[in-house]
């Protein structure tokens, strides 16, 4: 079993802290007596797609909770940029630069889609403790929300009402939202759950376009999809890190096959 | 192979959530004392045909029939107590109650006044549960819980036994033990629906399996071919 | 001496917990597992205590007319639950606020148009009517004692039925997880109109109860059901244990701030409440 | 917290029209009530501003029920406080100067929301709508238990404030007809305001947040800042309603701080549609018509009124409002909306 500094070896950046978006030291997070996430210390490096695979119940989800700040840290640190972030409250770290998809469609259903996006990019003022002018006149604003409309492929619905639109759009809208907060890190949590294959295409593509713009960490159970994606490779089973680092070699691994397929000797 | 004479029988499943179109018109059917792995990656409605079927969910259209009778359209614990016994993923133990409570409060006598399965029996087909009697829900370790999940459902004296996701997140010895408990069930002629993720234990231990691609079923065999021809597994649900 | 008025203000104040519980511990019940905020129970305590008004006029026995009106609060509350309460179930709790606070308007007029707007008062059964004398100046009602007793044995029956039985079980399973419930094949339809008349009687009961002690008066069931509201907040919302720990808390805490505060009893009440939920923003056992 | 929160960005023109219309019939009403009502014209006249009055309160509290999410059962408190503040700084014999004693009472109400929102939106759920009515207590036994104001009897405010500027009076709010109108320009003035509150970029955060919360927060808002702000804008207003109560009836009780007044508030609100904002006005007079309409039939009406209330529950689940809404904004054919 490798160690998941070798995350850190991957082959298209050399190690340098420089490059190192997001670290997580010993990360653990206990709920009652069950460790959902144990001991878990992983790189993020600039510019890479890092997606984080694993039966459910793994911790994946937990991790992500973890790292943007939707849930308190039993132990164990997270360092975004070099500076610690452990424990920041999810605006905070919002606000840092860090934004994060939901697994279960997070929007607000009764708004526009634009209005979807434009409320997130309203989160970039400097504050939104303004109380005469109509939130619509604020024109910087209305640009980002429709580029990032744009950017998800929905100009189109720009003024339906989220919930009225297709689940898969709805999973666009989503992402839609976390570009229109201008963004240095991606962490999306299984974009793809729940698709169907043309609308599973569709947002692959859209993913694709993100990866060369962006740094992703990209929890998915797609395997198609992570494989076509991802630069590096993290596997989680009871909320540890089973294999990590480039794609091909974890995917060799045979600790994963098992994980995946079972490992046969479960003789009973 | 000779047909079994159905226990349970589904034809034309539609699921709805909200606008979403989950299923899309699935046959499926269970027969007596038959062992059925439902199989398919994850999002792909397994869990919804389960709940579908039981009444959790309603489905917008299609026929459900247990032992011969309708009950499309009944209320859950109606069609649960016609003599099936689910066991959900996630484990749906109750925090608040100890070990003990959670068998005791489902104690009952299966169709035929069958009582094969009572306290003592489960017991003993857990030890460990045994030892930890009075430990509230949510105490329990995810092995302990999955145990009296299964457990409790036994304790109703099931004809049909369905188990989503039993293994899920279990560390190796104690899905070992789970799987064993699963085969000495099934050997008493109690049919199950399994859902699970370890392929290569659910081809020796199925008699049918039934592969759910996008909400419609892609393959409703034997083992037989999808042992002959992994590809099947590869596409639809592998690595 | 000043022993003896501690100790009397002591049984005052568990007395005044216990009939609470009784009102409070349907409250968190039906909200526990029903997930109904029910803000028409406190009606049925008024019911209670009318139903022994006039029950016990016209029998002219206050044990008989305690007893009539077990089944028939229960029976009324079965009968809202099923015309009603049952169409709330998935829907806002602002709804649920919105119709049983029309329910209360009903019952408040219904009980005008049936027994009017006069205040009435209940005689204390003979056997129960006389003091315990405790010194020269002092002594305690017998009724109050009894009051205590009764109250005291039901909330131990409660407990056993909650802890021991088959139906205490499902009860709890069902306000942990009421789908799961019903996946084990128990009729959760049935056990939520169960569980709803089981407390609309104990309000009842409650009401009746202690009809000889606080009289009997138009909008009694409100006041009761604002004070079993904070008892069951500070207990924490669908715990037993909490209702019945809050319930004494707040009996003692309006019995010694009317000694200590006269001026700000009600106020130390809600302060109480205040203080606790700053505390524990769920409440003591949630 | 339910997702179909109405959202009223622009109202459908023919709604429009209909409460343009009826904030004209309001605003003639001294002109043809006397023709139409001859024997109850000044009854009436008194009723509708007492309505006016509660509307204003119950469009406050829909800022913070339909639009926020913070279901206040201690409204009232802010409501009462408001007519308290009112009563004590009016001097015995004369009336309080209204360019100071409204902005002190809009202010020490402001500080008593910043304080009981502080303390309550820590919590959420049922559990905040017990800890304000909690609050709301506490306001209404202040008053009724100690002597400040009079006690459980209350106070009279025996001469109305004075609204003078270098010493001419420029509004008589003594006149029934004038304190009409002020209450009129007060309860389209809140509308308003209200509008551009929610028109703004607060006003779009608290909007989401009364839809999710959770969403808010991880876009990078402190959702408690937010609705702490939104909490002390519904109590102030609700404090401005208390103080024209206050000067209507020239009164002041502990009831005005009670739970039934905070309860009957909330009633409207979402009888009358929340989120809406001007469907809880509706919601004021569509209550408190019918009680006079009810009343008329029966000394009963409390029946009615409760029949009334379930009727609306199990028929309209949005409220009169939302109901409004829908009918007025029929469109035909929008291609658009068809699905993909």
């Amino acid at each position: 079993m490798t160690t998941p500094n070798t995350a850190a070896a991957a082959p298209t950046l050399s190690e340098d802290a420089a490059a190192v978006v997001l670290e997580t030291r010993g990360l653990t997070r206990n709920f009652g007596g069950l460790v959902a996430v144990n001991a878990v210390s992983l790189r993020f490096l600039s510019g890479q797609t890092h997606a984080v695979i694993g039966p459910n119940g793994a911790g994946k989800s937990t991790l992500v909770n973890l790292l943007t700040g939707h849930l308190p840290v039993t132990r164990g640190e997270i360092l975004f940029k070099g500076r610690t972030i452990t424990n920041l409250p999810a605006h905070r770290v919002s606000q840092l630069g860090i934004g994060r998809s939901y697994q279960k469609t997070n929007i607000f259903p009764a708004f526009s889609c634009f209005e979807n996006c434009r409320l997130a990019a309203q989160s970039r003022l400097s504050t939104s403790m303004r109380f005469v002018r109509p939130a619509l006149a604020y024109h910087t604003v209305n640009e980002k929300a429709q580029a990032a409309l744009e950017a998800c492929g929905l100009a189109r619905h720009r003024d339906r009402a989220a919930g009225t639109i297709s689940y898969g759009e709805q999973r666009q809208l989503e992402i839609g939202m976390v570009l229109a907060t201008d963004p240095q890190l991606l962490v999306l949590d299984e974009p793809l759950a729940g698709m169907g294959v043309e609308e599973s295409e569709m947002l692959i593509g859209l993913l694709k376009r993100l990866a060369s713009r962006y740094t992703v960490i990209l929890v998915e159970h797609d395997m198609d999809a992570v494989f076509s994606l991802a630069d590096v490779l993290t596997v989680m089973v009871n909320g540890t890190v089973l294999e990590s680092g480039p794609v091909d070699m974890v995917r060799a691994s045979q600790a994963v096959q098992d994980a995946y397929l079972g490992d046969g000797e479960e003789a009973y | 192979m000779g047909e079994l004479p159905p226990f349970l029988e589904a034809h034309g499943i539609h699921t709805y959530y909200g606008s979403s179109h989950v299923l899309h018109g699935i046959d499926f059917r269970v027969g007596q004392g038959e062992t059925v792995a439902l199989m398919g990656r994850n999002g792909m409605g397994k869990s919804t045909l389960i709940k579908s079927l039981l009444g959790i969910v309603a489905p917008r259209q299609g026929q459900v029939s247990v032992d011969g009778q309708a009950v499309s359209g009944a209320d859950t614990h109606a069609i649960i107590r016609r003599g099936i016994a689910y066991v959900p993923e996630g484990r749906g133990i109750f925090h608040n109650l100890s070990v003990r409570e959670h068998l005791l409060m489902v104690r009952r006598s299966g169709a035929g006044k069958r009582r094969e399965w009572n306290y003592e029996r489960v017991l003993d087909t857990f030890p460990r549960l045994a030892e930890r009697l009075e430990t509230m829900g949510n105490h329990l370790s995810g092995g302990e819980q999955q145990m009296l999940s299964i457990g409790r459902a036994l304790m109703t004296n099931p004809l049909l036994l369905i188990l989503d996701e039993a293994t899920e997140g279990l560390a190796p010895l104690i899905r070992r033990e789970i799987w064993r408990v699963i085969r000495a069930i099934k050997d008493t002629g109690i049919a199950t629906v399994i859902v699970d993720k370890n392929v290569r234990v659910l081809l020796d231990l199925a008699d049918r399996h039934v592969i759910l691609v996008k909400g419609e079923v892609v393959y409703d065999g034997g083992p037989g071919p999808l042992r002959d021809d992994p590809d099947i597994l590869k596409r639809h649900i592998g690595l | 001496m000043d022993l003896w008025i501690l100790l009397i203000q002591v049984l005052n104040g568990v007395q005044y917990g216990l009939l609470l519980f009784l009102v409070a511990s349907g409250l968190t019940l039906i909200f526990g597992i029903m997930g109904i905020i029910n803000l028409a129970h406190g009606s049925f305590y008024m019911l209670g205590a009318y139903l022994a008004y006039w029950l016990a006029a016209s029998t002219g026995s206050l044990t008989l007319s305690v007893l009539l009106s077990l089944p028939i609060a229960a029976a009324v509350g079965y009968v809202i639950e099923a015309l009603l309460v049952r169409t709330l179930y998935r829907r806002d709790h602002l709804d649920q606020v919105l119709l049983t606070y029309g329910l209360i308007l009903i019952f408040n007029e219904a009980q005008r148009m049936l027994w009017g707007n006069d205040v009435h008062s209940v005689t204390i059964p003979p056997v129960l009517a006389w003091s315990l004398k405790l010194s020269d100046t002092l002594s305690y009602p017998v009724y109050r004692l009894f009051l205590s007793a009764v109250c005291g044995l039901l909330a131990i029956a409660m407990y056993f039925v909650i802890t021991r039985t088959r139906f205490g079980m499902w009860v709890r399973a069902g306000a942990a997880n009421r789908d799961m419930v019903a996946a084990l094949g128990i009729n959760v339809k049935l056990l939520f109109g169960v569980v709803f008349a089981v407390g609309a009687a104990l309000a009842g009961l409650a009401g009746a109860l202690s009809s000889p002690v606080s009289s009997v008066y138009p909008g009694m069931g409100d006041s009761v059901l604002i004070i079993c509201f904070v008892v069951v907040v500070i207990g924490g919302v669908g715990s037993i244990k909490g209702a019945f720990l809050g319930a004494l808390l707040i009996g003692l805490a309006d019995t010694f701030g009317k000694v200590f505060m006269p001026n700000f009893a009600s106020f130390v009440v809600y302060g109480v409440m205040a203080a606790v939920l700053l505390w524990k923003p769920r409440g003591l056992f949630a | 917290m339910s997702a179909a929160r109405p959202i009223v960005d622009r109202l459908p023109r023919r709604l429009l029209v209909v409460l343009l219309i009826l904030v004209a019939l309001l605003a003639l009403y001294p002109a043809y009530g006397p023709l139409l009502f001859p024997a109850k014209h000044g009854f009436l006249l008194q009723r509708l501003t007492g309505i006016m009055i509660v509307a204003v309160m119950a469009m406050s509290l829909d800022l913070l029920v339909g639009v926020a999410g913070l279901v206040s059962l201690g409204h009232a408190a802010f409501f009462g406080l408001g007519g308290y503040m009112l009563a004590l700084l009016s001097p015995a014999y004369e009336g309080a100067n209204l360019w100071l004693a409204l902005p002190l009472t809009v202010l020490g109400v402001a500080a008593a929301a910043v304080v009981v929102g502080f303390l309550s939106i820590r919590t959420s759920g049922i559990y905040f709508i017990m800890v304000t009515l909690a609050f709301g207590q506490m306001g209404y036994y202040f008053f009724n238990d100690s002597r400040v104001a009079g006690g459980s009897d209350g106070a009279y405010i025996y001469v109305k404030p004075t609204v003078e500027l270098f010493g001419k009076t420029l509004i008589d709010l003594d006149d029934k007809l004038t304190f009409y109108y002020v209450a009129l320009g007060v309860l389209v003035g809140t509308y308003l305001l209200l509008r551009m509150l929610l028109a703004s970029p607060f006003g779009r955060v608290v909007r989401a947040i009364g839809v999710n919360e959770h969403r808010v927060r991880g876009l990078g808002f402190n959702p408690v800042l937010y609705k702490l702000v939104a909490f002390t804008i519904g109590g102030s207003l609700a404090g401005l309603s208390g103080f024209l109560a206050a000067t209507q009836y020239g009164f002041v009780n502990p009831a005005m701080l009670s739970w039934h007044q905070s309860g009957q508030v909330l009633v409207m609100v979402i009888l009358g549609g929340m989120g809406t904002l001007f469907g809880p006005a509706l919601g004021a007079f569509i209550l408190e018509f019918a009680r006079l309409g009810f009343e008329s039939i029966t000394d009963h009406y409390l029946l009615l009124m409760g029949g009334l209330i379930i009727g609306v529950v199990l028929v309209l689940p949005r409220g009169v409002g939302g109901w409004l809404l829908t009918v007025t904004e029929h469109r035909p054919a929008d291609p658009d909306q068809e699905a993909p």
